[in-house]
């Protein structure tokens, strides 16, 4: 579904990620993990388009993403939680709500895969993503996270850290997403929260939705991952397909633990000047 | 360079250092906090754990003066701090995190350490030092910035410490919230230290805490109850707003309340009433944003 | 006494409300848009221009001015977007400048063409006259005012706050990145469209305020001045409080410097500053998360 | 930039002579002030460039809203231009500002509006009138025609101040009496007044028979529309005749009907100077010529004479004394001359009243008023 | 915590940077502007004059950039202390106090001490609140300014100032050069006085309360000092601006405290690239040789060319006129390679527990 290809992307100076490949089948979970600071948001964010490679491409389902902008990302059934949950500070929970689900006017150029009938779903979803889905209704996604339900008159800024989570969460499933880009989502959620969201992205694949996970603990990655990516400082270091990683993490583990080159608190051999002429370059002005 | 330190006023074991008693907060209708008495001694690492929007963090904004109560009382340190300042407690030595990084974005990390570490130096420096307040030479600063640095490396942050706040990974950007409460060198409260690190950072992270002072108090917000359990002596558990339960890690993690409404297999709030019918607005689902503490 | 003081009070309030239709367009796009536009004083004075130059007396005259003068001032806020569209990231300071800039070329230019006087407006019959009202004498054009404001208040607010455009709005303002990548929407768009709406609502104030505010060299700055005024005391994004604001403000210029006339000269400027410091300590600490 | 042909401010035979003309062209005054420069420009191409027989340099500059623009406009004209005479200058303000400037370089100024109270007049000359003279030409009419109290109101700035007191001081001394309360002129905020509504209401509740202002450019046409839609429209309005001169008028439009104004000058003077000014103004621009132009067509006049009488070697010295010495001055308004204390205009003062001559609407002699100056 | 020889160094540079933070390097750039002033006057006789007003104005434009380019309060009332250092100045040297320094101190002391006062109100309002309550004061002065005419001349203002001279017992500065001279001294010390002060940590604290003011506070510091603080520095900068005025063109009018002039401020020292000093300066005079020199060509198109100037900065000088230094550019971090990793314990943590 979702094909990232020698992405080469940074923040303005110098690229972050070098040469990044992945793959992201529909109806799996691909996790990756790497330390603060590897670069995995910074992928969340080329894919979406709010930043734009220098090289390498992103395709959805054959077509381009790559240099288009991150509203048209968004309108191909990209779906995204940021990392900071980054929920609209001075609209209330309901206005989210009522925001985050496309206008009529904008047709579903895909079928949009809603909840299966299950235990929290009350709403009638379309169950397998393959038909015309209609994609969650608001009472699906409240039925979900019933906290939000209390806070419908809530501000973003107004709510909790883990509230304010959950809204991220709530704002990308009502867009109707093939591919879903969850960056740390259970970051701040109580274990029972995050235990419930990690099922709910394993039922979501099971929908036929293809999800982009990313989290620095391995732990949380291990239960749900279908195929594990490690970045270490913007490149992919290790690959694991799911049952292979959970049965033997140590394997995993050990990818993890960063090279001994990288253990030192000081920069990476040539990682740039001194910090002196970095902050005042060098030579008088004028 | 921590430990060289020595507090102006050593502790006086027999009163508790932080005492709430029936603080409370309401936003409109809605009780964020209500009623919680918490006793935190000198040297205490006090662990306050909690559903999401059970008041963790409002609790922590309360005891900082972020957020002024609506009841009840707040003593720290023998002084009663209910009504007092922002500015005064953190100069008291009450150093808070945000739970989403607050830093200067175009300053450099080992900067917004500093600053934030400044207004203690006066505490800090002994007494009939030159005052703390205004570091008007700069050599006084390097000097502060000299310690913050050392601050930064302890939390693995010194790699990045003269880059920009803005460019920094949202992960690094916690750690150097982080070393912004530590450098003040204060009795602490922490809102989930440990959220979105990775494993060998967290470890750091405890090994950091465990080796503050014993002169200090350590309040903490966190998820992560690995963490929590290896740091806290005290737990205490907050649900809608008041105090559910408290005790060691041990006890707390044994209780049965404790499991259904925070670790068990329920979502948290779908205990509540309305909570089950989605889509119903309960009662406090309506709040006057006048209340608002950005607005304040 | 109160009946002596009936005209000032009942003026006041259309004054005010032809403030608030002047400023209407300023809430749209800094208020709620958050893009600070210094030339719309000018795209009022665009407005006015073209009533004086279409209006001819006649109803369908005044129709046609009404129609004219919003197009063009809407052009103009469209002229305003896709120039401050590169601006977005550098903040209220470099939208200042830029839009500064091009209100000054704009008026320039229109003093430039109509030449140094005001225009005279002619207005239809109905409208030109006075009407005789518990024994007072009210000019038509004003009772309108009130009418047209009153509407204006009411279709703002609920669009504002009721509508998806509205939430839209506000959205982009907080966290454009994510109106793209969450809501599929193009934050540019959003813009453009604020800026030519409030474009669209500077021009029609233009025309309809021209007999109080007329077309001439002084009104651009006029109605920029009364019109930050407005929206900065009616706190940002909000319609209400932009409306008391203007009410507020057109008491004090009119009913204020009857009862204190010894005052008169500073009596705006010091209830605006009162009413800034009372509202001032909202606006402390910038916004934070909890 | 930088001084032009004329060194040191001087001009040999035949050489061109610099002359700077300061006038508000953009700002509130905008109106006034290109009057100013048309009504100087009309002579100088009525006299084929020349001025006292030298070819003309004007250098124009532009005035703005008062004297911080006004500044450094001269201090270029004066010091980068090294003009040899002064004219223009539309605001009192400006000028008070200007003239240290002027004692200082020795050049002389001969304003065609603004005339503050100087205490040297040596190089100070004005073609136009002082601020307190309207209103005291008019006083005793006003006092003959009206039975009862007249309410004063002016705009509050030092020329409001000066205009309104020439009328208030004369009509009392003619034994009339004012209706505001406590005898006190009533002056409204200046420029920020647009809506007179509230002052209005209190000329109502004074029961005044009359009315006298002064306003002049925007703030003249909001007090003339809105006095016609108030409760005291039928009360008559007398004002000093800026009022309605000029562009503001048509701006003004019916509401100005029947206004009775004092001024020096009406376009429809009935003597050959002022036809030939007339004609020779409106081929060029639409509408009547205003005062302000012809004080500025006069200011012209002066310069010419004075050139002329100054000689081949033009200094601003001897141009000053030569103004000095120049007696009668005949033009559009009348003959007139310069008065030896004020040296401003000794002059006739005319009321007039606005009436439509076929499509527009135009300010026609009445009669004549006093004749002031000294 | 065993400190690694490479990280002294980068200690030793990382602490040294902050004191080097934006603006980067200001006095080479003052002495850029020294000479350049100085150039000027030298080709151009007419310079002196021409660029007296500017001068005037630079170190109430300098006084903005602190206000609102550091301390991010936004102001449109600059010009009330501004002014009533000029009057102050004004009724001295009318009272037969001619004396430069003497004027410099007073001004400087009126213009802090109603800044003082006025600052109590503004420190309380932030964004656009302050801007207008700014614009308030600053209309209340200019309105008093033109009303209390027994002091102030009123509308006609105070013309024909005696002029100043540099010390007791010299004689006043009548020819230009040399009034160009002091004006050119002053500005230049004034816009230095304030690189200096935003240098010291206070300038730091001035950032960070800008960006991120509830986190300044929850650290305790005074929030509302540092600010005040700031308030009373630029109060001071304007008054001496105010002196330099009427030392300049000896006269000072309720205009000079309107709002025409505070805009006028604020535009140049937006044109300056709002937070540096040096560009404020460099700022005014642009703005200033527009308005009165390239704006001459065009009789009554001033402000029309100040329009065109104002936007084509906006484009052409993205930071503003301090942006045109190369110095100022910060260049490309960590130059190709990838990001510095963040550390990993060398020491298990709990072996390094004590
Ligand atoms: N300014 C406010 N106005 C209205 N309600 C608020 C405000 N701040 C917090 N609340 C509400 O108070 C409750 C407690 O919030 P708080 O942030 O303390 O929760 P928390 O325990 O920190 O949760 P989390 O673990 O998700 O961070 C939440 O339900 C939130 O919606
Ligand atoms: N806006 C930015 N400008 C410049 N550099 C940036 C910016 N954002 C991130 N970086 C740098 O890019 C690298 C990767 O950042 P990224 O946010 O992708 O890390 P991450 O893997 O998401 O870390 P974390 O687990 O903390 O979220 C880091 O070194 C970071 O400093
Ligand atoms: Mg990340
Ligand atoms: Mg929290």
């Amino acid at each position: 579904m979702l094909e990232i290809r020698a992405l080469t992307v940074g923040h303005g100076a110098g690229p972050v990620l070098h040469g990044v490949d992945l793959t992201v089948a529909a109806g799996t979970v691909h996790a990756v993990l790497g330390h603060n600071g590897a670069g995995k948001s910074t992928l969340v964010h080329a894919v979406v388009g709010l930043l734009h490679p220098t090289a390498g491409s992103v395709e959805l389902a054959g077509q381009p993403l790559t240099g288009r902008g991150a509203h048209r990302v968004a309108r191909a059934g990209v779906g995204l939680v940021p990392q900071g949950r980054r929920v609209f500070a001075r609209l209330t929970v309901a206005e989210h709500l009522a925001l985050a689900r496309p206008p009529r006017g904008r047709s579903s150029r895909f079928p949009r895969p809603g909840p299966a009938d299950g235990d929290t779903a009350n709403g009638t979803g379309t169950g397998t993503g393959t038909g015309t889905g209609t994609g969650w209704t608001v009472e699906q996604v409240l039925a979900l996270l019933p906290r939000l339900a209390q806070r419908l008159g809530h501000r973003g800024a107004q709510l909790s850290g883990g509230e304010q989570q959950m809204l991220a969460l709530a704002r990308a499933l009502l867009g109707g997403p093939r591919v879903l880009l969850l960056d740390e989502p259970t970051e701040g959620l109580a274990p029972a929260v995050a235990e419930q969201v990690l099922g709910l992205v394993r039922r979501l694949a099971g929908e036929g939705l293809a999800v982009l996970l990313t989290a620095p603990q391995p732990r949380l990655a291990l239960t749900v991952a279908d195929e594990l990516t490690v970045l270490t400082t913007g490149r992919v270091t290790a690959a694991f397909p799911g049952p292979a990683a959970r049965r033997d993490p140590a394997a995993l583990l050990a990818a993890l633990a960063p090279a001994p080159a990288l253990t030192t608190a000081d920069p990476a051999p040539g990682a740039g000047l001194p910090p002196r002429s970095r902050m005042s370059p060098p030579g008088p002005p004028g | 360079m921590t430990a060289a330190w020595q507090h102006p006023a050593p502790p006086d074991p027999a009163r508790p250092l932080l005492a709430l008693d029936g603080v409370g907060r309401r936003y409109g209708p809605l009780a964020a906090v209500a009623e919680v008495t918490l006793r935190v001694g000198a040297g205490e690492r006090h662990a306050v754990i909690g559903p999401n929007g059970a008041g963790k963090s409002t609790l922590l904004a309360l005891i900082a003066g972020t957020v002024r109560p609506s009841a009840g009382r707040i003593h720290f340190a023998g002084r009663e701090v209910t009504t007092a300042g922002e500015a005064r407690r953190a100069r008291l030595g009450i150093a808070r995190t945000f739970q989403q990084p607050a830093l200067a974005d175009s300053l450099s990390a080992l900067d917004n350490v500093a600053l934030a570490a400044w207004p203690h130096e006066r505490r800090a420096t002994d007494r009939g030092g030159p005052r703390g307040g205004g570091l008007w030479r700069p050599a006084r600063y390097r000097a502060l910035r000299t310690r913050c640095l050392d601050q930064l490396a302890q939390v693995g942050a010194a790699s990045f410490a003269d880059r920009p706040a803005g460019e920094l990974s949202h992960g690094q950007r916690r750690l150097v919230e982080v070393a912004a409460a530590l450098a003040g060198r204060p009795r602490l409260l922490l809102d989930e230290p440990a959220a979105g690190l990775t494993e060998p950072q967290a470890q750091r992270m405890l090994a950091v805490l465990r080796r503050l002072p014993a002169v200090g108090a350590l309040v903490l917000v966190e998820h992560d109850l690995a963490f929590v359990g290896a740091l806290a002596q005290q737990v205490t558990v907050l649900h809608e707003g008041r105090t559910l339960a408290g005790g060691t890690p041990a006890e707390v993690g044994a209780d049965p309340r404790v499991r259904e409404v925070y670790l068990g297999g329920a979502a948290s709030g779908s205990t509540t009433p309305g909570s089950t019918t989605p889509g119903s607005t309960t009662p406090d689902s309506t709040t006057p944003d006048s209340t608002t503490p950005e607005r304040e | 006494m109160l009946d002596a003081n009936l005209v000032p009070a009942v003026d006041g309030v259309a004054y005010g409300l032809l403030l608030f239709v002047a400023a209407a367009g300023l809430t749209l796009a800094f208020g709620t848009g958050n893009v600070l536009n210094l030339a719309h004083g000018t795209l009022y004075a665009v407005g006015g221009y073209t009533a004086a130059a279409l209006g001819d007396g006649s109803w369908a005259g005044l129709l046609l001015a009404a129609v004219a003068g919003t197009a063009a001032a809407a052009g103009g806020g469209v002229l305003v977007a896709a120039l401050t569209a590169p601006l977005r990231r550098r903040g209220h300071l470099a939208q200042a400048l830029l839009t500064c800039g091009l209100g000054l070329i704009g008026a320039g230019l229109l003093s430039t063409a109509a030449g140094p006087d005001e225009l005279p407006v002619v207005l239809p019959p109905g409208l030109g006259g006075s009407l005789l009202l518990l024994g007072h004498r009210f000019p038509v054009h004003r009772l309108a005012l009130i009418a047209v404001a009153g509407v204006l208040a009411v279709a703002g607010h609920l669009l504002l706050t009721r509508t998806r455009a509205g939430a839209l709005v506000r959205a982009t303002v907080d966290d454009p990145q994510m109106v793209a990548a969450c809501l599929g929407t193009d934050p540019r768009r959003v813009h453009t469209a604020v800026l030519t709406a409030g474009g669209a609502l500077a021009g029609l104030a233009g025309v309809l305020g021209a007999p109080v505010i007329g077309p001439g060299p002084r009104a651009a700055d006029t109605v920029l001045l009364l019109s930050l005024a407005v929206v900065v005391l009616g706190g940002p994004g909000s319609v209400g409080g932009a409306l008391l604001a203007a009410v507020a403000i057109g008491e004090v210029q009119t009913l204020g410097v009857v009862l204190l006339p010894d005052l008169a000269p500073y009596l705006l400027f010091t209830a605006l500053a009162a009413a800034l410091l009372l509202r001032g300590r909202r606006e402390r600490a910038g916004r934070s998360t909890p | 930039s930088g001084g032009g042909g004329s060194g040191a401010g001087a001009s040999k035979a035949g050489g061109t002579v610099k002359i700077g003309l300061l006038a508000s062209l953009s700002g509130t005054y905008q109106a006034v002030g290109t009057d100013l420069r048309d009504g100087f420009q009309l002579y100088l191409d009525a006299h084929g460039g020349q001025l006292g027989g030298h070819p003309v340099d004007l250098v124009v500059a532009d005035e703005g809203d008062g004297a911080p623009t006004a500044l450094p406009a001269a201090t270029k004209l004066v010091k980068q231009d090294k003009v040899v005479a002064m004219t223009g200058i539309v605001g009192a303000g400006s000028v008070a500002a200007v003239s240290p400037l002027l004692t200082e370089s020795r050049i002389p100024l001969v304003s065609s509006n603004g005339r503050p109270v100087v205490k040297d007049v040596s190089r100070q000359w004005s073609t136009s009138f002082l601020s307190n003279e309207p209103g005291s030409a008019i006083a005793q009419y006003v006092h003959d025609t009206v039975q009862g109290p007249v309410f004063a109101i002016g705009p509050d700035y030092q020329g409001g101040w000066d205009e309104l007191q020439g009328f208030t001081d004369a009509f009392v001394k003619a034994g009339g009496q004012l209706a505001n309360p406590g005898g006190k002129t009533l002056f409204t905020p200046f420029p920020a007044t647009t809506d007179f509504t509230p002052y209005l209401t209190q000329i109502k509740n004074s029961h005044a028979k009359a009315v006298y202002c002064f306003y002049a450019g925007g703030a003249a046409v909001d007090f003339v529309k809105q006095y016609a839609q108030s409760d005291v429209r039928d009360v008559p309005l007398y004002a000093a005749g800026f009022l309605t001169e000029g562009g503001v008028l048509n701006a003004q439009g019916d509401a100005a009907k029947g206004i009775r104004s004092v001024l020096n000058y009406a376009p429809d003077l009935d003597n050959a100077t002022n036809r030939t000014f007339v004609s020779a103004w409106q081929a060029k621009h639409p509408g009547p010529p205003t005062t302000y132009a012809m004080a500025s067509y006069d200011a012209a006049a002066v310069l010419d004479k004075a050139i002329a009488a100054a000689g081949t070697d033009v200094t601003p010295e001897r141009i000053n004394n030569a103004i000095a010495g120049l007696g009668q001055i005949d033009s559009p308004r009348g003959t007139w001359q310069f008065g030896k204390n004020t040296h401003s205009p000794v002059q006739k003062w005319y009321l007039r009243q606005v009436k439509s001559d076929g499509r527009t609407l135009s300010n026609l002699t009445v009669q004549d008023l006093a004749t002031i100056g000294n | 915590m065993s400190p690694r020889p490479p990280r002294t160094a980068r200690l030793a540079a990382a602490l040294s940077s902050p004191l080097r933070r934006w603006p980067d390097r200001p006095l080479p750039a003052l002495l850029l502007a020294a000479t350049v002033l100085l150039a000027l006057a030298a080709l151009d006789p007419a310079a002196p004059t021409a660029l007296a007003p500017a001068l005037a104005l630079a170190p109430a434009a300098v006084g903005v950039s602190v206000l609102t380019g550091r301390a991010g309060l936004p102001t449109l009332g600059q010009a009330a202390p501004f002014a009533v250092g000029a009057y102050g100045t004004a009724l001295l040297a009318r009272a037969g106090l001619t004396v430069g320094p003497l004027q410099l101190a007073a001004a400087a002391l009126t213009g802090a001490l109603f800044a003082l006062l006025t600052g109590l109100v503004v420190v309380r309002t932030r964004g656009t609140t302050a801007l207008m309550i700014t614009l308030a004061l600053g209309e209340l002065t200019a309105t008093a300014a033109g009303r209390w005419t027994s002091v102030t001349g009123g509308a006609d203002g105070l013309a024909g100032v005696p002029a100043v001279r540099l010390w007791w017992g010299l004689d006043a500065l009548t020819d230009d050069r040399d009034l160009y001279g002091y004006l050119a001294v002053v500005a230049l010390l004034a816009t230095g006085a304030a690189v200096l002060a935003l240098r010291s940590p206070l300038g730091l604290l001035l950032d960070a309360v800008r960006e991120q003011e509830p986190r300044m506070r929850a650290a305790g510091h005074r929030v509302g000092g540092a600010l005040l603080a700031a308030q009373v520095g630029a109060g001071a900068h304007r008054g001496v601006g105010g002196a330099l005025l009427v030392a300049g063109q000896g006269y000072v009018s309720p205009a000079d405290a309107g709002f025409g002039t505070s805009s006028l401020l604020l535009l140049a020292a937006v044109l300056g690239g709002i937070a540096s000093p040096p560009g404020a300066l460099a700022g005014t005079v642009l703005v200033v040789l527009a308005r009165d020199q390239l704006a001459a060509h065009w009789p009554g198109h001033g402000p029309l060319v100040l329009g065109v100037l104002f936007v084509a900065a906006v484009y052409l000088l993205p930071r503003g006129l301090a942006g045109l230094r190369p110095a100022t550019v910060r260049p490309p971090r960590t130059s190709q390679e990838p990001p510095t990793p963040t550390p990993c314990p060398v020491v298990p943590p709990d072996g390094e527990a004590p």
